[in-house]
């Protein structure tokens, strides 16, 4: 995109945002309309899709038998990829992960591990040998802004229809058996996006204002309404005021998913 | 992992999931999904789920690929890590280049490639689960994803397998036929063209048997053409609508 | 090469092949002169090399001890890999596989498999645990023309004089004992690959039949005259009917090879 | 691996290395150390060791980046094989690929990138040894780096963690309390312009012990600032030095 | 895989497979092999059996390599899987990659690099079989192969190893001599020139045992510098008895 | 960098070392200052910073338990790597290894292997199944030339002053426990390396004689004066009285460098 354009476009948007409007007709701190559908991949152990205005993001979750972390010995494993599958967007492209792919991959990662979502005790098969090995797949189907909240929710909503195959242990190998178990899930994170724009801050920012906005700051919030994750991103910066009130408005945001989604 | 079935055909002639054997599964087909694509569709057969999404005609993408007399047509099948009952790399197999190799080859011939010189045309194949038969699921689904980028197409291909589970032939495979059957003959066609773009088999087949799974996969791939077209109508008949009111 | 000349010559080569005739003299259906040799690396546990006109194809087996495919634990394993070293052709370049080298290998790998080629159940070691594995290595020397029926020759030739060390199991590990046997072949499947240009039907393209040729069309061929693997490529279509004109061509082609070889 | 402590905080209020809570860990800054590079820095903060490097402005490598109305900042955060407790592979790992995003990221707020455009300046940063805290000792050398090049900025960034240890809000986190602490907050600043260039969060706070960290980092971040200027000065004062002998 | 020999050298002071201690194993070369080279040659020395073919001078890729004074020379040593006892990953490994680096300069010395500005000269090695001595072989046959594609070049470079076994210094050794001797000099001449191309030395030799290995390994070069002319007269001789039929 | 330039440069340096002298004022076969620091990294086993003049390479070592290779089932594992990260020059590229890379890591692999200065046997835990396994990591941190000598000091350095955590075995697996011994080394190999620039041999060629030079030659000497490896690189060539020369020379310089670090 010419950068020429995109200056113009910038204006716009943030005269637009300093009037407390935007482009779309939200207002600074609404989100899109949020849809989530639970269970649609059967082949999958879980699965989420999650649409965020036109940004869809699908997330299927695997379970396998592996060896837990030398430093976790107790603690089933938790691994989450994301692929921005050339599909979603002009701009992905095929190949291995690059650092967008891998930031969004972590921050989502992130959410679910340090706010304890899963139980991980509770996965541990045999102290140090065999755990539970819960793979997160988040998939972009579409990218049209704000994959780093699309992808957290449809990740909890996977992880939350996730069914543990039950299984014995027999001369050291996990075999299947027939039935399952809810994967243990303790805490239902929720993240908050803001885009940084013309010194403001909005909340849930679509494609147009991401390729304009100055910074970008993600929280995420448990179900105590504490603070477990944050990511700040972008070029730009934000005054320790400012982080303050993302941190508050995040809480209330926050809340108020968890409410409309019954989590 | 499902365990191998005592028998593919049960002795009324049916087959495992009650079908006959010169019948479909399920089939559901929704053209335009993908709103950053320039043209889109999605296929649901038995349970196999496949979304096809195009982009181009662009810039050829490093430049010294480009052709000064015709397009260049990319294609990229990929499955989902959670398609499949073992968790998949993300990382293409040597399958999954095969057969993004195989599915450019059968859209191809389609294709009026020389209007467009100096383009690039990508095909991207998300298989989100896989039952048996995604190869011809993504390319009567590419297909479509093509006509809807107003690629222009000699006619629009359409992909169907035949094969031979037990000693019977029988039309469309699922996952059980495809791994435990005797042979799978997957087929590409133009039906107006009469025209074979793809054709692979796997398995054991006399030449007789040959023939009558090629006219049975024929057969299936022109039922699968009038649904093709019927998505084509009604999202266009959508499209009116929404423009009229 | 300039797509001009291309058409020029494509128009060459089909006049000609109208009449019946080929650039090389040879008839529509005719191959090229094959010759083979096989034991000719010593080091490896078979090999062949197959030329086929000035077409050229070293093939070279290994055998190892592994673990088996989990759904199909009771059987040996089977790796087919092809490179197509840049000494070989212009065309070529070092790197890892790309689509074409990807496609020999697995239509080699299929002739091979599906025939049932090799009693695959008869390299089990103990089931689910070990079994043997046999790596059929394709190496192409020089490129001109369908490598694909001089490799699947070549593959065979190899696996027909593949020694398998003989072992011994102690403490669940397996040890090499001295002497050998052979590799149990059941069935030696042969590969016809048929060209289409300007309308018609000709066997073992050579390489400037295949620059021009419209599609491609490989049939593997049984023992029993059994069709056991299909694939067709390139970027043109056939008419059904000349489908099993080709089925019934690659039938009577295969048992003339088989014939020719002894096999 | 050393075990997990009983207690990150003693009754005395002090933490495993006899630091207070507010206390930030030994600081050794050196500037100019790499020859051939453009600028570099040193810092030793705690155990950790790590090495900023410069290179540029120079020409974009591949030209096809370049930029007509500013330059491209990359960064690249590494750490050798030996700095940490198990040998770490030298090919990149996905942490190291997001931290070199989060730091050029903390910098190039900085950076009045729109003076060199059509160039490329290249931040290395190898971190020779690791001890908690490796990004924000890196951003603080980086930025030491990208002055000691003459790169032109509005201000030195510079980078400290706090974070909960126990109950308490600590300052500056070492490994022990990074890897069995409650929560870390790295935080880089422009302390000039009051401007929080990085912010991340591992753990749970309230949101008082969020302000409260948050404060603290800065706060931190205040007192190396100083170190920073103080290693400029001192490095300028012995160039003069060696000028006038 | 073979078991370590009691003795490398018997009584009578003879090898494993008979040889003197100055002995080369049975050569057999031959030149123009590949028809779709620009030059190629073959060798079998004792069981090593190594093709080498050229492309060039062709066009420089990628373009931006390419040298306004010289020719670019690249060398690629390869070894098939299926050439040692141990089946070898089709991966280049690292002893390939120093390979092919070493191989290259004991070529580039002959070549006259200076007259073919802005073009390049693949080599490419491929080892089919194994037996010890592989990049003499290697740098033997593709010296043949430069000849045989009329680059221009000062003298054929020839390259034959020399080592120690037991406490005899020898020549040419074979895989078992190169596993469990005590030393393996490989040299490269220009014997015209007196100009060594390539040295490399594994194992412990005080300087006397290096002086004579040196000598030794030059004299096996001069004979098998023999075989090569002789090697490229044949091919010249059917070369010309072709043209008169 | 021009090739005029180049040759300009090399003419005025090949008629410095003519007349026996060089630009940074040393004699043809003196060395530049040798710096060494030792134990320097905590973290690692071992380690030691080399510094010669302006060139600066940091080497660590780590120890892990593993498996020995199948043909010497008694001897630890030694394995050597280089990385050239582009902070130290403009001219190297983050990425894998490149040829110069590799060719470094094998020149200091080969001088401790092959003079035997690692007695690996005795890091043999269990024959066949446990060794330790010694990795040495060369890290440069500024190139100024002869990273050969520089990188094999260094390396040699770390390894002199790495240390063995004790460990006992339970149930096969291997456990570290409380303290550590030395490990064990030999010998004390030096690499001694060689240009040659306008007919004559220099000593530790500095970055502006490399960039100049027609050849180089590394010779690494044990205790006992032996050569225990020699690597000749570049796009000339020696004649065969110079490389004897040099092997005298080696021996000599050898001999100075050990006794002024006390090896």
């Amino acid at each position: 995109m010419s950068a020429v354009i995109t200056k113009v476009k910038q204006k716009e948007i943030a005269q637009l945002i300093e009037k407390g409007k935007r482009l779309d007709g939200r207002g600074l701190t609404d989100f899109r309309e949020i849809k989530i559908e639970q269970g649609i991949i059967e082949r999958a152990e879980g699965s989420a899709r999650v649409r965020l205005g036109r940004t869809d993001v699908l997330v299927g979750t695997k379970i396998e038998f592996g060896e837990p972390f030398p430093d976790t010995p107790t603690e089933g494993v938790l691994t989450v990829t994301t692929e921005l599958v050339p599909l979603a967007s002009p701009v992905f492209e095929a190949g291995p992960p690059d650092e967008n792919s891998i930031e969004l991959a972590r921050i989502v990662d992130r959410g679910i591990r340090e706010s304890k979502a899963i139980d991980t005790e509770k996965l541990c098969i045999e102290p140090g040998k065999k755990v539970i090995v819960v793979f997160v797949d988040v998939y972009v189907l579409n990218h049209d802004g704000n994959l780093i909240d699309a992808s957290a929710l449809a990740a909890m909503g996977a992880l939350l229809n996730t069914k543990v195959p039950n299984y014995e242990v027999e001369d050291g190998e996990v075999k299947t058996t027939s039935g399952h178990t809810q994967l243990p899930i303790r805490r239902n994170p929720v993240t908050v996006t803001f885009a940084k724009i013309g010194g403001k801050l909005i909340v849930d920012p679509w494609l147009e204002e991401e390729q304009v906005m100055d910074a970008r700051l993600s929280i995420a919030i448990d179900d105590d309404g504490n603070i477990c994750a944050i990511q700040k991103g972008g070029n730009g910066y934000f005054e320790p005021a400012m982080i303050l009130e993302a941190a508050k408005i995040a809480k209330d945001k926050a809340k108020e998913i968890r409410k409309k989604l019954g989590w | 992992m499902t365990d191998k079935p005592e028998k593919l055909i049960d002795k009324k002639g049916l087959r495992l999931d009650g079908r006959k054997p010169d019948e479909l599964r399920p089939i559901k087909i929704e053209v335009g999904v993908i709103s950053n694509a320039d043209g889109s569709a999605y296929i649901e057969q038995g349970k196999n789920k496949v979304l096809a999404g195009i982009y181009g005609p662009r810039e050829v993408h490093p430049k010294h690929l480009a052709l000064p007399d015709r397009m260049v047509l990319k294609c990229r099948y990929h499955m989902a890590p959670f398609s499949v009952q073992e968790r998949k790399s993300p990382a293409p197999s040597r399958r999954e280049i095969e057969l993004s190799k195989v599915i450019r080859e059968s859209l191809e011939p389609a294709i009026f490639v020389e209007y467009y010189p100096r383009t690039m045309v990508d095909i991207f194949v998300e298989v989100l689960q896989a039952d048996g038969g995604t190869r011809c699921a993504s390319i009567t689904a590419a297909a479509l994803a093509l006509a809807d980028a107003g690629i222009p197409m000699r006619d629009i291909v359409v992909a169907c397998a035949a094969g031979k589970a037990g000693d019977t032939i029988v039309l469309d495979l699922m996952d059980e036929e495809d791994k435990y059957g005797t042979a799978d003959v997957p087929v590409a066609l133009m039906p107006n063209l009469n025209a074979v773009t793809l054709l692979q088999m796997d398995g054991i087949l006399s030449y007789d048997e040959f023939e009558s799974a090629v006219n049975l996969a024929i057969e299936g791939c022109k039922k699968i053409y009038a649904m093709q077209k019927e998505a084509i109508r009604s999202k266009y008949a959508s499209a009116k609508e929404e423009g009229e009111e």
